[in-house]
């Protein structure tokens, strides 16, 4: 804050009295010091001086800006105070401002002194724009301060309540599905008469030994066989016939496609 | 309007709790608040807040006939999880029927909650304890169940047989559901029964 | 009176915050309080207590000129530093503002302390990122902020409009390019004719 920021008025004495940003130091031990920190850097600072060229920033004098800031810096060097390294900075730049502006328009680089020098006169002009909306922000109603709430609110409570929902499909599937999980497993065979592929061929083999002549494979099946033991039997009869052939045992013959299928015996 | 009624109006509009007349003088440079207070009072009656005098302090506070706004309930419907519906089919197939059956129909633990979430949905009760060892809660389904999911009674919910035929299940091996087949008609053939006889 | 404006009149007295209008509505509901609302606002119109509306959400607060009855007694709100009141003025006229934009217009490194305040008072939070290389963080004002200043909306920030009209809410380099240019035109009316070639 300006007003924490002092410093001996006569060592540095500045052109015009109502100089807000340095005060005079409240003790009289006559340490002199500068407290650079009051400003929030030195662009802070060169607002602070533009202002008290008491016209408006759109018209300020940059060259009248630059001569403040490099009085001010220079008194602050010759009382030996630290000065942090961005106040030196600015003022290196603005020295060479200064004498780029003197230059005759010609002889000047791009960019062009009045470019910088307008840019200068910009960014003070919104740093100032934003001094000024905060502290006009800060002297609004605020609430707690110059507005108030109200002290006790009974306050609005909305108890939340579930309502559940399921339906007779999900109730009914997930039974279902309870069931299928956890009944446990059995598998039952029942018992089937079958006729294994041995008994086949031990049956086939020692039928052919019997006749030379050709015969069904309906006839080698026994005779009053359950049905479902006929069509058992007809499998393993079938695969016994195929097994005598191949060995050379049988020859088969069928005389048209899902015909009955013959076989007779070969003599060895 | 007055600036005093105006001052006690916010003054007791603000304060974290309610004040005395000779409070709210005070704070307001010794102003005699009396009329203030009545003018106040009349002007609130009828209003959605009023100010009322309790023990000689005085406080805004909602008028009563519309209290039921401070508090509402809010209804969320929310979808039974799965496993809440597992258990709701088992008590319902099954009922009554403790905790420990349930995970043994299911074959998982049933945590407490699930139980919790039917009863507070209005679907499964407590019907009493199982008179053996531990003596263990018995829980059956409530008759807004039944009004629920549109059921007469628990007669109506289909047996295995139904189901499958439904297509409710999912494909299984053939053994199995055919071996489910018998077992599930053993089941609610037997069910009554069986309950009664357990107990 | 009518019931509806006594439901809100109490709705909002009771409010522990402030509420939007479809707040109120759902609170009451559904019914359109719109009408209400503003009834309720002209009716407290010059009272001790106004109804005001802050970025869309409403409240009952003190008349603003008797703030000298009331400070007194209540604690004074927290003091922000002249860097934290200026960042904030910043966000507020500019957002949503990176930290890098916000130190261009001060000229100096902000701590990141004092966004940290700001967040903390709850009236500055985070609102993205902008799409620019190293994706910085940019900032804008909350609510909370509009209720704390006693803003209707963002436009009733003071002095927003003269700000934009005079080009000072627009970064420096484009009103440098619009100056040079006006200068370059200034110029060129001092010699047209190389200004129309240059057509």
């Amino acid at each position: 804050m300006s007003g924490d920021t002092l410093i001996d008025g006569p060592a540095i004495t500045l052109p015009e009295d109502d100089w807000q940003g340095i005060g005079t130091a409240a003790s009289e031990d006559a340490a002199l010091y500068l407290e650079l920190d009051g400003w929030e850097g030195p662009l802070d600072l060169l607002l602070d001086l533009a202002r008290r060229q008491k016209v408006d920033l759109r018209r300020i004098s940059i060259l009248d800006l630059v001569d403040q800031y490099l009085t001010y810096i220079e008194r602050a060097e010759a009382l030996r105070l630290e000065l942090a390294a961005d106040y030196l900075v600015m003022a290196a730049w603005l020295a060479y401002l200064k004498s780029a502006l003197l230059l005759p328009r010609d002889e000047q680089e791009e960019p062009s002194a009045e470019e910088l020098a307008l840019r200068l006169q910009l960014r003070l002009q919104r740093l100032a724009a934003m001094r000024d909306a905060a502290a006009r922000l800060m002297g609004r109603d605020r609430l707690g301060r110059d507005v108030f709430a109200r002290g006790a609110p009974e306050g609005l409570r909305v108890d939340r309540k579930n309502k559940w929902q399921c339906d007779w499909f999900a109730l009914v599937q997930a039974y279902g599905q309870v069931k299928a999980r956890t009944q446990p497993v059995v598998h039952m065979v029942r018992d089937r008469m079958v006729m294994t592929l041995d008994s086949a061929l031990a049956r086939v083999s020692s039928m052919l030994g019997v006749t030379l002549d050709w015969m069904e494979l309906g006839e080698f099946l026994p005779a009053h066989a359950d049905p479902r033991l006929r069509r058992s039997a007809m499998a393993s009869s079938f695969v016994a016939a195929l097994e005598l052939a191949r060995l050379g045992k049988a020859e088969l013959r069928q005389d048209e496609v899902f015909g009955p299928l013959h076989l007779r015996g070969i003599k060895a | 309007m007055d600036e005093l009624v105006r001052a006690v109006e916010a003054t007791l509009f603000a304060a974290g709790e309610p004040m005395s007349a000779e409070q709210i003088s005070a704070h307001l440079g010794g102003a005699n608040v009396r009329d203030a207070l009545a003018e106040l009072a009349a002007h609130y009656e009828g209003r959605g807040v009023h100010l009322v005098e309790r023990g000689k302090r005085w406080h805004f506070q909602t008028a009563a006939d519309l209290a039921h706004l401070l508090r509402r309930e809010k209804e969320e419907v929310r979808r039974l999880s799965r496993a809440a519906t597992e258990v709701l089919a088992i008590v319902a197939y099954h009922e009554p029927v403790s905790r420990a059956e349930i995970e043994a129909i299911r074959g998982v633990q049933t945590a407490k909650g699930t139980l919790d979430v039917l009863m507070e949905a209005g679907w499964v009760r407590i019907v009493g304890r199982r008179e053996v060892p531990g003596r263990p809660v018995i829980y059956a389904t409530t008759p807004d169940f039944l009004i629920h999911f549109g059921l007469a009674s628990r007669r109506d919910l289909p047996g295995i047989d139904e189901l499958r035929a439904a297509g409710l299940l999912d494909p299984v091996e053939d053994a199995l559901a055919e071996a489910m087949e018998t077992a599930g008609e053993a089941e609610s053939a037997e069910a009554p029964e069986q309950e009664e006889s357990a107990d």
